[in-house]
Order: structure tokens, then C-alpha cells, then sequence
């Protein structure tokens, strides 16, 4: 535990918060998160869940009402944020309209005391990383909103702080852009060892930057592990459809039975109705009239030649269906 | 309904019902307009009097009616009330042409604080030529003739008593010694005389001003009044002017009939009597009964000052400005 | 304007003429050496003093920040005479405190620049808090989160975007001390008076008036230099004053915050306290005649009847025309909304002195009428207005008017549900401290033409022009009923939330 | 055409527009546009092609430089925004700061005239919609950036505008209230026959609500079409790549041959050496050598079972092999 401690990047206690007084809203409420040194942990949840809030807690910029935050080892719960070393890049950018882009990403390094031609080319650097490298005179008004994105995460980045704190980094850019960024920051992490806590609502994204993930609902983590586990065992029907899995069977009992992607076989099995068929850009969507409910399948375009005459042949392995407990209607409290 | 504009200095003030009265009894309604102290009074009328702004004036005094007259503000007029006036108080006897109806009069004097003189246990001085000395002169504030009127007027009695070279060696001796020359009276009066939480206790006040302070005492009351005034003057000789006041009608005058009956007024007995407790100076028409506290401003016996030193003040501002303030 | 600046001034000048041979007396060279040195000295104090408490107050929360930044307007409307009693009756060579600590500084400079702090801090420290309250919070969480202490994200991120707002405390302050003269007159003596001393001088007693022009012009170009660097470096300025709660400052800024509030409140209410303590005690001690007079009075209620009605029609015309004026200068492009922006200014950049010698030449006939007198005290609130609203204006983001534009909002539409709640707080503020300058001054400086138009400050000049204690009690006694007033005007404009910035 | 006109939302001709003078950046250049009543039309290209600024010069935000306007058949080139009816959705939201959310929401009616209690309702109304049904009498500051997003998204569609310009408006969200909204917006503007234009960067976003598809590349727009037809034919190797194709084989004489989807069939044919192997949320991504050129391949779980011994069976069927010219290097200029 001890050896543990010293290469963590964090080590959040018990974190609670509640904006607005006692009358107000629970946005945090016991929650503990731990990233090590050099881990990418992924922080999901629905809108409003109170993932910005735990990073605001963490950066220091909210004072949480209870609990401890330890960053590399150290405990920094009563420290401003500046003594943190964290890097940050704030939901809505939160750029300085002030100064230009390079002085911008140039920012953190100067105020640490990096005399100013050694930040500018690190800042450069830096933008090179986001494709932004002409980008450095402009100020950050004249920015589109991808752009002043990457600005955003540019300028978090160039802290070189041990530990990254990226509130939905990516979410304005284009799909391409967000693969090859994607790469890129998987290499640099790996390259500084830096702690990354990443706030996504793309799951893709949580899976290709993280080895591990912690779901949020209402204020609370619901599951954490690593990401495989969690995508493929999710702890709760709750999460399994929060997590993008289509077949929940409801059972008496407050149970709920999961039918994983993977317990499905195509063109095996007994040949069932479709009744419903949509297109999408990987694909199309279709539901299947099984005996012990109704199946939701994301076929390719390949698979799709599997449906013949209004049918199609899947096998169910029973093996895999999991029972879960079935909590998605409690705690739909106002969040 | 005709309208009558009396410009005066920022002193003046005179009882509401008298003045519904005179607006009663002409059929008039009064304005007054007040163009700071009465040095300013003139250079505004001067400034103006292409297009005046009044029709009557009250405050110019006898240290600046030379100055008036050559400047051409004034139409002549004589009241017939101006022979209730001893002569020795009236203006222009010598010209023939009367501008200024004397209304009141005053001494400018040098005051001291009572009760720190005798805590300090020293002497009073007898003579200007004391008061330069540095015991006295470092106790003593002055507010500056160039910006003042009772400046002014002690700036023509030493002129009048050392002669011009004299006066400024006067003038400069007592402010190496430590005298303190302010802007204004209310500065040297209410900032820097010890009565006031200042640390000079001679000041260059008025005669009067010693009975005013009894008047506006603490409890003041007219039955019981008290020993003395916790002020009193000083009397130097050669330190005091005689300073009158007046009133004229103004050239140029858009009511020259109603000016010459507010001239009249003023010299009627009703105001000669509001005039010593609301202007604290001496009305001019003889015989007015005085309010008992006037028994606290004594009238000092003045010297004449030579006409031509009231010919030409600004001359003498000037020279003092340059040999004595910015020595 | 330029029938109200213009015109009056040109008279002045025109009147004598410009005897600009008098600049080469190293007397007044040096008088305008003092003037610039006075009031860039006052402004560097104001801004080192009010600018860091300005920012903590627009951070954080403590106890008493409210009523501090409400009772900050007292000192302006106080008038010169009342403050410099005030001053003297602690720092006088008798004053309370000089007793107390043997320490004289009414002889040297000192009382004139503490003078000048006293009305002047206010204004630094109210127009500065605007500026720094519409910084999004979130920019400075990004500056410490990036590394920078709490002094260096102020430094860093804070003041330059609210520059704009500090800016205008900066010049309104430089020009306010530049061109003051009561203070001077009284505190300054021979030795420490300025330009506008001389000037006044030049003109009221002397009636020197080429003298006095070759002043005013050289007065002019100093204020008018002032005016244009301030027009040409401030740009910039982000965000909208959004009322949120503002989080408890923990220990260590509070004791900061109480710190400079109290040196803040020891020379802006001191004196204050000073002039109310003095309506109560005389040489024979304790006593409230003073009061009973004053308040036993019918014609006390007449005066703060028309302080309240001139005051009032002074304010309208002054929110309206300074309104009106920021808007322009907001609404239009490049230099003319520069030219625009610096003419705002102008009313404060030309001698007050001048001025008034120049309506009496100009308008002889209207010189002493209430519509002029009116007119007269607008213009000197107009700026106040211009000052603290513009900046707002300018600060809005684009985004938000445009949304409401898409929305379907025409531009009138705009400005009442968008441009106008969002700058309401700015508006407000200027309001209040044009209505200080107005109570305060009214009929001072300019002479009120009829005994029934007599206000609280003319009829404390009044009692102040003639000897013996009672006088003085009772002025004292109607200043401390101005204060009253204008604390209950304040608390009306702000709506009792004491968020007026 | 006369008909086409009259039916039509929007009809955007030539637009041009150049910011910062003439040295400036040429954000769009000659983009014509048309959105017919009750169609959808997606909008993609890459950060800073000039999406959202043709959408401000369309609402009347921005003057263009050249081209026209029109908005249901009327031309408003000249008109000022508000005279347009648009409602629109900015990527960074805009909200009033001063107002409460109901208030945001219902401001749009309530400055067209329609009485508070009517607006009120129709304000409640909507943020239903976007599941902020208790959110009314919050301060907009006080929201998360997904309920921010949500509320720019109600206060749009609350002005029932024949013509809705959408940039990024579910960028901020998680995906299952995406895919939830998504449904409900269709479902909506199906209702209304509204015309809509939407920003994306996500292409299942695209495909499930538009019907026609624009891809616009520095300025210009590149491919324009069915979304069906854009996704499955790309006009040039940019788009296709831009649109996710991975296999584009470079050809001599500045072509290229794009191996789509469909084109491979797993389990036949010859098995290929498996080069490398990612994972990911719906499997894995692996690359084949493939003897005309790397093919890199998106496997289900499922299709996973097909990789044996590190080799896989793949069969190219050639006819579907489109050749297209190679255009990615071009007009890579500083957008
Ligand atoms: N106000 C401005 N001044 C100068 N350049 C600008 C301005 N706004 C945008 N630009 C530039 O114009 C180009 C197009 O910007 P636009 O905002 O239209 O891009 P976009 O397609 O919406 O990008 P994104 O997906 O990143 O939001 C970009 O290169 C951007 O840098
Ligand atoms: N300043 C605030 N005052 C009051 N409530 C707030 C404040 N900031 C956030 N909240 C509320 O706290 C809860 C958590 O907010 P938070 O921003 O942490 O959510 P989030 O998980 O980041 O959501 P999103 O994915 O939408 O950004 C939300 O319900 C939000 O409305
Ligand atoms: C040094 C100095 N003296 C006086 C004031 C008082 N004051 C308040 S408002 C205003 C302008 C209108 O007269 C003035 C001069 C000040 N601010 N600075
Ligand atoms: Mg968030
Ligand atoms: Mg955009």
C-alpha cells in the first residue's frame, strides 16, 4: 500500500459537495477515485451526474465539504490550486481573451518561471500537437470552436503537470481529428507517465484512452474497474444501458437479465422475426422477436446479409447472459 | 410682475420679512445673486458689464469703489435716507457724484484668543512692530490681501502706516518669523486660529468679531450675558482700517427705478436694525439700537488711509505679490 | 457640448486674450510641475491602495463588504469645505489625532494628498470592482489551476481584463485632483497650490485673464494628453456581471480585506465621523442645541427639499445624457468611438474656474437661473455615468445580444431584455456617484440666485462664512444630515442590495 | 423550380466571407446551400472549415462578403436577424446570464409577442423535451455543461422557426441522452416540418437525423447528396477519409481505390496475416495484409471469432472497389 500511495497521481477520498446550501443540489456525495501514475481512468456518467464537479474539486477550485484529495502521494486538500501541479482543461475553455493563442498555451510555463522564449517553443510545441502550429499569433476570439478546443487542451497540456484532469477534451472536433488526437495523447502520456482523469461521453474514446473506467450517477460512482470489465460485466442494468446495451430483460424481482453483444451468433440458431429495421452510418439497427424478449442488434453491413425474407438466424448462448440487478428507475432523482 | 436682481457678496443676508415687504410695496419680486467675497463681487461686475447681471449691488467697499468708478459699473445715486449717515461714514463726499449709499461699516482688527494667552502667560503686543517680531509673529495668521478682503484692507493700513518699502519689509520679516497667510478669512478663522482647533492664536479678524462669538456661544442668552467674549481685539495702532460698505445701482440697470428704492431699503430702519446680528458689522445710519452683545466689539479710533492708496489696491496687490509672497 | 463647454470656454479665452509669456515664469512652471505631480501621485496611491482591494472585494465575501462598498459614495458628496473641516478636526495642527500621536503634517503636502485620497479612493476602488466583478470566475480558476498564485492570476489575467474599468478610476481620479481647487485652496496654502489655484486667482481676485488663458491652455493640454493615452490604452474587457453568490474569503484575504478597508475607511470616513462628532461637541462638551436648531428649523426641511428635487433633476438629465453618450460610444467604430469616448471626459478636463468666468461672459443672462445651474451639475455627473457604463457595454459578449437577435429581438427589443439588465449594475453605480457629486456640490460652486433655492451645501457655506461656534456646530450638523441623505438616496438606487459596483 | 422555391427553408447562393481583410482567413468561399421544408441537412467537415460561420452569416450574424440569402423563398440578405424567423443553436450556447432557464427558453416567444403565461407554458414545454423539466427556476450559471447545452438546444426550438440552424447541439452529452434526443428531434421536426441544418462531428448523428449531407473542406463544399449516397460513394479519397474510411490504397496518376465496407466479406476467401489488433467499445480494430495494401478492418466481438492463429479470412470482392481521385494532400492550406 505504501509503494502504492507514492505512485499514485491521485487519490481522492470521499469527495462531497453541495452547491447552494442545504436546500440546494447534491452534485458529489462520498466519492472516492484513485488514479496511478501513468493510468488513463475515464470518468462517464449522464449530464449533470457531477463529473465537472469532482474535477473542479480535485483542480482545487471548488472546496469540497468533506473528504481529502492526495495528488502524487501528497495530501493537497487544503492547498490552493496552484500548488497542485494539476493541468486542467475546463468544459467551456475558458481560454484568456487577453492574450494570443501562444501566449495563451505559453501561459502556465511563464507563471511557473520558464523564462519566455523557452515557453514559446514549448507552447509551439504543444500546438504542433493539436495541428494548430500556424494558430500562435491569432487572438482567441478569431478562433472556431474545435479550434479554441484544442487551444484549451493545448494549454493544459503544456504544464507538463503529473497529473491531467481533461473535462470532455475532444467534444467539438471532428471525428478524424478526434482519432488522430486520440493517438497522439495515448503516446504522451504513455511518454510523461502523467495521471490522466478524463471526463468523455464518447465511449470509444473512453475505451481507446483508458485503462480504466469509473461510472458516475447522481453524484455517486456506481462501478469502477477496468474498462473491458466494465463494458463487458456492467455491475447494474443501469449502467449496462447507460453503457450502450440494447437487451435488458426484466425479470420479477427487481433482476434483469443482460444478453451481451458477444452471447449473440449470427446466422446460427433459429431464424426470428424482424420487426424493425434502421439505417445508421455503420450500419442499421435491428429488433428481433425473441422468445424471452425483444433483441436490439447493431448489424454492419456485411451482417446485414444475414436477414433473409424478413428473418434472421441468431444464436443466444445462455452461458452469457448475466443477471444484474434492475436499479435503473431508483435514484432518477433531480440530477 | 417685474423682477429686481441685487448681486452682493457671499456675506450678505438680510431678514426673509423685510425683504417680502419691499416685494409687497413695489410690486416686485427680488432676486439676489451672490459673486463670492466682495473683491470677487467687482471683478465680476467688471467682467459683466457689457451685460449686467443685476441691477442693484450691494458690498463693494471703500477699498474698492476707486477701482469701481474707474471701471465704469456704477450709475451715480444718492439716497435721501444717506443723510440719517454721519458724514465721516459716507463715500464720495470729496467727488460730488455718490455711487455707493454707505449701508454699514466695520473694523478690520487683529483678534486673539483669550484663554491662550493666558495659559501661555505671555504678553499681548503693543505695536505692529511687536507682532513682526518672531515671538508673535509665528502666533499670528492673516488671510492673504490678494485673495481676501480684510487682507486686503490690513495690507492698505500697513502700506498707509510703513509706506510701500516699509510695508513689504513688514510683511516679510513677520513671514520669516513664522506668520501664516491663508486664502481666505473662513481658512484663517475656522482652520488655523486656536478657538478653531488651529495653533495661531492672533488672527485678522473683524471688531465685531468677538461679539459674535458671544452671540453663538454655547447657551448663548441675551438676559445673562456673560463677562467677556473669549476673543478680544487688538487694537495695534496702524492695524486697523475702517471698511464701508455700500450700495449702488448698477449701469446699465434693466430696473433703475426699483434699484434706487432697494437702495432706499437698505438704508431704512427696519434693516439697519437686522443688519449688526445677521452681518455682524455696524449699521451705518445713526442712532440704530444695537443688540446688548455689541458691548464685546469695541470700535477702535482708525487711521485715515491716504486716498491715493485706495486709488489704485490692485497696484499694491501686485507688488506685494511679487516682493513679499513669492520671495 | 459645445454650447455647454465649447462656446463658454472660448469666451474665457477670447475675453483678454493668451499671454503665453507668462509660461516662462519658473513660478508657475513649477505650480504645473506640482499639479501633475500631485495628481499622478494621488491616482498611483488610489490605484496601489484601491485596485487590490477592489479585485479581493469582487472575489470573495466578508463581513461588512456591503455596507463598505455603499458608504464608499459618502465622501462624495461631501463638500470640499465640510472635508477639509473634517480633515483638520483630526489632522489639523490641533486635530484629535496630531494630539494623539504629537505627529504634524498640516504644514507639508501631506493633508492636500490625503484630501485628494479621501474623496478619490471611493471612486478608484467602486469603478475598479466593476471592472474586476465581470471577470469570469472560471478565467481565474484557469490561471491558478495553470499555476499562477492568487496575486499572479490577478496580476496576470484579472487586470488586463478589467483595464478598462480600472483605467477610468485611474483618469477620473488623475483629472479630479488635477483640477480640484477647493482642496487646494484651503489645504494647499501658498506653497502647494495648483494651476487652478493660480488660475482662479489669475481671474477672481486679479482679473488677469491673458495670464489666466495661457494657464487654462496649458491646463487643457496636460488634462487633454491625459484624456487621449487613457482613450488609446484601454481596450479589452470580457464579460457581464453575473450576481452570483460570492464564496467566504478564507482567513489570511480576509485579514488583508479588513486591512485595507480600514485604511480605506480611516481616510474616507474618519473625517466623516469627524464632522459628526463635531456637531455634537463643543468647547462646553457634549451638546445637541446644534441639532435642536437645525432640526427645529422649517427652513432645514427646505433645504433638503431642494438638495432631493435639483439633485433628482440633475441625476435624470445625467444618466439620460451620459446614457446616451456611452451607447453612442459603444455603437460606433474605430476612431470616432474614441473621439466620442474622450469627449465624455471633457466636461472634467476644462477648468472648472474657467468655466464658470465663461458662462458668466457667455450666458450673462442665463448665469444664475436653475435651468443653466442644471444644466451646469449634469455635465459635471455625465462622465460618471459615461465611465462606469461604458466599460460595461463594452465588456458584453457578442454572443449573447447576437442570440437574442436570432431570437427575434429587434434592436430596441435587445437593448430592454438583454443590453440593459445586463448593464443595469454599471448604470447604477454611475448613477450613485453622479448623484454624489450633485448633492454635494449643488450650489457651492456655482451660485444659487434665490433664498427659497437654498440647499444643504449653500447653507453650510453660509454658517461657515461667519464667526463663532454655533456656526460651526450647526453646519457640521447640516453635513451630517447630507450624509444621512445621500445614504438613503444610495440605498434607493441600489435597491437595498448593496451590490451597487 | 417555382415550387422548389416556395417549399424551400433555406437557399444560401455563393456566400463568401473573409475575415480580417484582405490578408485575412477566407472562411467561405462561394458555398451554396439549400434545406428544403421539413429536411434535414447535416453539415460536416473537419475544425475551422467554416461550418459555423456559414450558419452566422445565414442568421444574419455575419455579413457576408458576397452571395444570398433566402429564407423560405423570401430573400433576407438585407434583413437584420431577427427579421428572419432562424432559430438558432450557437456552439458555445449564449445564454442570457441574467435570466432563468424557463426565462432563456421562453424568450424567444415572449419578444415575438406571445403572452407570459403562454410562453411560460411553451417554454415548460420544451425543456421537457430536453428532460430539464425541473430546471426552470435555475440560474443558468448554475448548470452543468450538458444542461447548459440542453437548455441552448429548448430556447432554439421554442421560437417554432420554419428554419433551424443546429451547431454541435448535442456535442456536450452523453450518449444514450443523445441517441434519446436524437429520436425526439426527428420525431419533432417531422412534426413541424421544420427545415434544419446541423453541425456535427458525429456521423451516426448525421445519418440518423439528416436526410442529405454536406461535407465541407477549408471553405468549399466538397460533396453534397443523400447521406446514404455521400457515406457509401465519396466523391474524392479526402471525403472518403474524412468520412472514416480506412482503406483507401494510394494509386500511380493521383487516384486511389477506396475498399469499402462492404466490399469485404469475413470468414472467405484467403486468410491474411493480422498485423496489429486494437481494442475498442464495439470490439476491435485490426489490420490485415492484405497483398494490394494494408486493409485495416472494425471487428464486432462476434466477428473477432474469425481471427485464427493471427491470420484472418478475407475476401475483397472487386467489384465494389470504387476508384476516386486523391485530393488529400491538396488545399491542406492554415484553415
Ligand atoms: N472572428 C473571427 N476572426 C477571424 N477568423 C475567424 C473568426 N471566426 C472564425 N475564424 C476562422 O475562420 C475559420 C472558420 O471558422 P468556423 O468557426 O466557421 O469553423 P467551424 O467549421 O465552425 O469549425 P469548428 O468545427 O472547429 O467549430 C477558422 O479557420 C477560424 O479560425
Ligand atoms: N454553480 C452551481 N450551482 C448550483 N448547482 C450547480 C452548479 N454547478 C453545477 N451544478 C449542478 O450540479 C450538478 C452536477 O454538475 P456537474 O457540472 O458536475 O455535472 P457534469 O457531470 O459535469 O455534467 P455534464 O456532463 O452535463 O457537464 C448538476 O445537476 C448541476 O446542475
Ligand atoms: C481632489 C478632489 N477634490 C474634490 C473632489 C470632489 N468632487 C466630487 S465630484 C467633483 C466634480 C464636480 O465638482 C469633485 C471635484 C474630488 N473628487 N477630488
Ligand atoms: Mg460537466
Ligand atoms: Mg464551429
Amino acid at each position: 500500500m505504501k509503494t502504492e500511495s507514492a505512485l499514485s497521481a491521485l487519490n481522492a477520498r470521499n469527495l462531497s459537495k453541495r452547491y447552494g446550501g442545504a436546500a440546494g443540489i447534491q452534485a458529489a456525495q462520498n466519492v472516492s477515485l484513485s488514479v496511478a501514475a501513468g493510468e488513463t481512468v475515464a470518468l462517464l456518467g449522464p449530464s449533470g451526474c457531477g463529473k465537472s464537479t469532482m474535477l473542479r474539486m480535485i483542480a482545487g477550485l471548488e472546496v469540497p465539504d468533506s473528504g481529502t484529495v492526495k495528488v502524487g502521494g501528497r495530501d493537497v486538500t487544503a492547498l490552493p490550486p496552484e500548488a497542485r501541479h494539476i493541468g486542467l482543461v475546463f468544459q467551456d475553455y475558458a481560454l484568456f481573451p487577453h492574450l494570443s493563442v501562444l501566449d495563451n498555451v505559453a501561459y502556465g510555463p511563464r507563471v511557473r518561471g520558464m523564462p519566455r522564449p523557452q515557453a514559446w517553443a514549448q507552447a509551439q510545441d504543444t500546438l504542433e500537437l493539436v495541428n494548430l502550429t500556424e494558430f500562435g499569433d491569432r487572438r482567441v476570439t478569431e478562433l472556431s470552436g474545435g479550434q479554441a478546443q484544442r487551444v484549451a487542451l493545448a494549454r493544459a497540456l503544456a504544464t507538463a503537470s503529473p497529473l491531467l484532469l481533461l473535462d470532455e477534451p475532444l467534444s467539438n472536433l471532428d471525428e478524424r481529428l478526434r482519432a488522430e488526437l486520440r493517438g497522439e495523447l495515448r503516446a504522451l502520456f504513455a511518454r510523461v507517465g502523467a495521471g490522466v482523469l478524463l471526463v468523455t461521453h464518447d465511449q470509444r474514446e473512453a475505451l481507446a484512452l483508458a485503462g480504466r473506467v469509473a461510472v458516475m450517477r447522481a453524484g455517486q460512482i456506481v462501478q469502477q474497474g477496468a474498462a473491458r470489465d466494465v463494458f463487458e460485466r456492467p455491475a447494474t442494468a443501469w449502467v449496462a444501458a447507460f453503457l450502450g446495451q440494447a437487451n435488458l430483460w426484466p425479470q420479477p424481482g427487481g433482476m434483469c437479465l443482460l444478453v451481451p453483444e458477444q452471447a449473440l451468433t449470427l446466422g446460427e440458431g433459429e431464424a426470428y422475426a424482424v420487426i424493425a429495421r434502421q439505417p445508421d452510418d455503420s450500419g442499421e439497427t435491428v429488433q428481433v422477436a425473441h422468445p424471452r424478449g425483444t433483441l436490439t442488434l447493431a448489424l454492419s453491413a456485411r451482417e446485414s446479409l444475414h436477414i433473409v425474407e424478413g428473418r434472421l438466424r441468431v444464436q443466444v448462448d445462455e452461458g452469457l447472459i448475466q443477471a444484474v440487478p434492475d436499479d435503473r428507475e431508483a435514484a432518477n432523482t433531480l440530477i | 410682475q417685474t423682477t429686481l436682481t441685487v448681486i452682493s457678496h457671499d456675506s450678505f443676508e438680510v431678514d426673509k420679512a423685510l425683504v417680502a415687504t419691499f416685494e409687497k410695496a413695489n410690486s416686485t419680486r427680488v432676486r439676489f445673486v451672490k459673486a463670492g467675497d466682495a473683491g470677487e463681487l467687482l471683478n465680476r461686475l467688471i467682467l459683466t458689464r457689457r451685460a449686467p447681471l443685476a441691477d442693484v449691488v450691494y458690498g463693494l467697499d471703500n477699498s474698492l469703489l476707486p477701482r469701481a468708478r474707474e471701471a465704469g459699473v456704477l450709475d451715480a445715486y444718492r439716497s435721501a435716507a444717506l443723510k440719517t449717515v454721519p458724514a465721516a461714514y459716507r463715500m464720495d463726499e470729496a467727488n460730488g457724484t455718490t455711487l455707493l449709499n454707505t449701508v454699514d461699516y466695520g473694523f478690520v482688527a487683529f483678534n486673539y484668543d483669550r484663554a491662550w494667552f493666558q495659559k501661555a502667560g505671555l504678553a499681548l503686543p503693543k505695536t505692529l512692530d511687536d507682532l513682526k517680531s518672531p515671538t508673535y509673529a509665528k502666533l499670528t495668521v492673516v488671510p492673504s490681501p490678494a485673495t481676501s478682503s480684510p487682507g486686503l484692507a490690513f495690507l492698505l493700513a500697513s502700506v498707509n502706516q510703513y509706506g510701500e518699502a516699509g510695508a513689504w519689509n513688514w510683511w516679510r520679516t513677520a513671514r520669516a518669523g513664522g506668520m501664516k497667510v491663508t486664502r481666505g478669512w473662513s481658512d484663517a478663522y475656522y482652520k488655523e486660529f486656536t478657538r478653531n482647533g488651529g495653533k495661531f492664536p492672533i488672527v485678522l479678524s473683524y471688531a465685531s468679531s468677538p461679539a459674535a462669538e458671544v452671540f453663538y456661544a454655547e447657551g448663548f442668552n441675551a438676559a445673562k450675558l456673560p463677562e467677556q467674549s473669549p476673543t478680544g481685539n487688538l487694537f495695534l495702532p496702524g492695524s486697523t482700517f475702517l471698511q464701508l460698505e455700500g450700495v449702488g445701482v448698477l449701469k446699465g440697470a434693466k430696473q433703475p427705478a426699483l434699484a434706487r428704492k432697494f437702495v432706499d431699503f437698505m438704508l431704512s430702519g427696519g434693516v439697519q436694525t437686522d443688519i449688526p446680528t445677521r452681518m455682524w458689522i455696524y449699521p451705518a445710519a445713526a442712532g440704530t439700537k444695537l443688540n446688548p452683545v455689541f458691548k464685546f466689539a469695541q470700535q477702535p479710533a482708525p487711521t485715515a488711509v491716504k486716498p491715493a492708496l485706495l486709488a489704485r489696491p490692485q497696484r499694491l496687490i501686485d507688488g506685494w505679490v511679487t516682493n513679499v509672497l513669492r520671495r | 457640448m459645445a454650447l455647454l463647454l465649447a462656446l463658454p470656454l472660448g469666451r474665457t479665452l477670447a475675453e483678454g486674450g493668451v499671454n503665453l509669456g507668462i509660461w516662462r515664469d519658473p513660478y508657475f512652471l513649477g505650480r504645473l510641475v506640482w499639479t501633475l505631480g500631485q495628481a499622478l501621485g494621488t491616482a498611483a496611491v488610489a490605484v496601489a491602495v484601491g485596485g487590490p482591494l477592489a479585485y479581493l472585494l469582487s472575489r470573495w465575501n466578508v463581513p461588512g463588504r456591503a455596507a463598505f462598498l455603499r458608504f464608499l459614495l459618502l465622501p462624495f458628496v461631501t463638500p470640499t469645505l465640510v472635508a477639509v473641516l473634517g480633515l483638520t478636526a483630526l489632522l489639523g495642527p490641533q486635530g484629535w489625532i496630531t494630539r494623539l500621536t504629537k505627529l504634524d503634517i498640516s504644514d507639508g503636502p501631506g493633508l492636500l494628498l490625503l484630501g485628494n485620497l479621501f474623496f478619490n479612493l471611493p471612486v478608484m476602488i467602486r469603478l475598479a470592482h466593476a471592472g474586476f466583478a465581470r471577470v469570469p470566475p472560471n478565467l481565474i480558476g484557469a490561471a491558478r489551476s495553470l499555476g499562477a498564485t492568487g496575486w499572479k492570476a490577478a496580476w496576470t489575467v484579472a487586470l488586463p481584463v478589467a483595464l478598462p474599468g480600472l483605467a477610468a478610476g485611474f483618469v477620473l481620479v488623475f483629472l479630479y485632483s488635477a483640477l480640484s481647487f477647493g482642496l487646494p485652496l484651503t489645504l494647499g496654502g501658498e506653497r502647494y497650490s495648483t494651476l487652478e489655484v493660480e488660475i482662479y486667482t489669475l481671474t477672481a481676485y486679479q482679473l488677469r485673464l491673458p495670464e489666466a488663458s495661457a494657464l487654462i491652455v496649458g491646463q487643457l493640454l496636460l488634462t487633454g494628453a491625459a484624456t487621449w493615452a487613457y482613450v488609446t490604452l484601454t481596450r479589452g474587457g470580457a464579460g457581464v456581471t453575473a450576481g452570483r453568490a460570492l464564496p467566504p474569503a478564507p482567513p489570511l484575504t480576509r485579514a488583508i480585506i479588513w486591512v485595507l478597508m480600514g485604511g480605506v475607511s480611516l481616510i474616507s470616513f474618519a473625517p466623516l465621523l469627524a464632522v459628526v462628532a463635531r456637531s455634537v461637541l463643543t468647547s462646553g462638551g457634549l451638546s445637541f442645541s446644534a441639532w435642536q436648531a437645525v432640526l427645529g428649523s422649517a427652513d432645514t426641511w427646505a433645504l433638503v427639499g431642494n438638495t432631493l428635487r435639483f439633485g433628482v433633476l440633475a441625476l435624470i438629465g445625467a444618466v439620460l445624457l451620459g446614457g446616451l453618450h456611452a451607447l453612442a460610444a459603444w455603437r460606433a467604430r474605430g476612431p470616432t468611438s474614441r473621439v466620442l469616448d474622450g469627449l465624455s471626459l471633457l466636461p472634467l478636463m476644462v477648468s472648472p474656474v474657467s468655466l464658470a468666468v465663461g458662462y458668466l461672459l457667455a450666458y450673462p443672462a442665463l448665469s444664475a437661473t436653475l435651468p443653466m445651474l442644471i444644466g451646469a451639475y449634469t455635465l459635471l455627473g455625465m462622465p460618471l455615468v459615461t465611465r462606469s457604463l461604458l466599460p460595461a457595454l463594452r465588456a458584453l459578449p457578442p454572443r449573447t445580444l447576437e442570440a437574442a437577435r436570432t431570437l427575434g429581438a429587434g434592436g430596441w427589443t435587445v437593448w430592454r431584455t438583454v443590453t440593459f439588465p445586463l448593464t443595469l449594475p454599471a448604470l447604477r453605480g454611475g448613477a450613485a456617484l453622479a448623484l454624489a457629486t450633485v448633492l454635494g456640490e449643488f450650489g457651492a460652486t456655482l451660485v444659487l440666485t434665490r433664498p427659497e433655492w437654498a440647499t444643504l451645501s449653500t447653507g453650510l457655506y453660509d454658517r461657515l462664512g461667519r464667526p463663532g461656534e454655533r456656526n460651526l456646530t450647526e453646519a457640521c450638523a447640516l453635513a451630517t444630515l447630507l450624509l444621512l441623505l445621500a445614504v438613503l438616496a444610495f440605498t434607493l438606487l441600489d435597491g437595498g442590495e448593496g451590490e451597487v459596483t
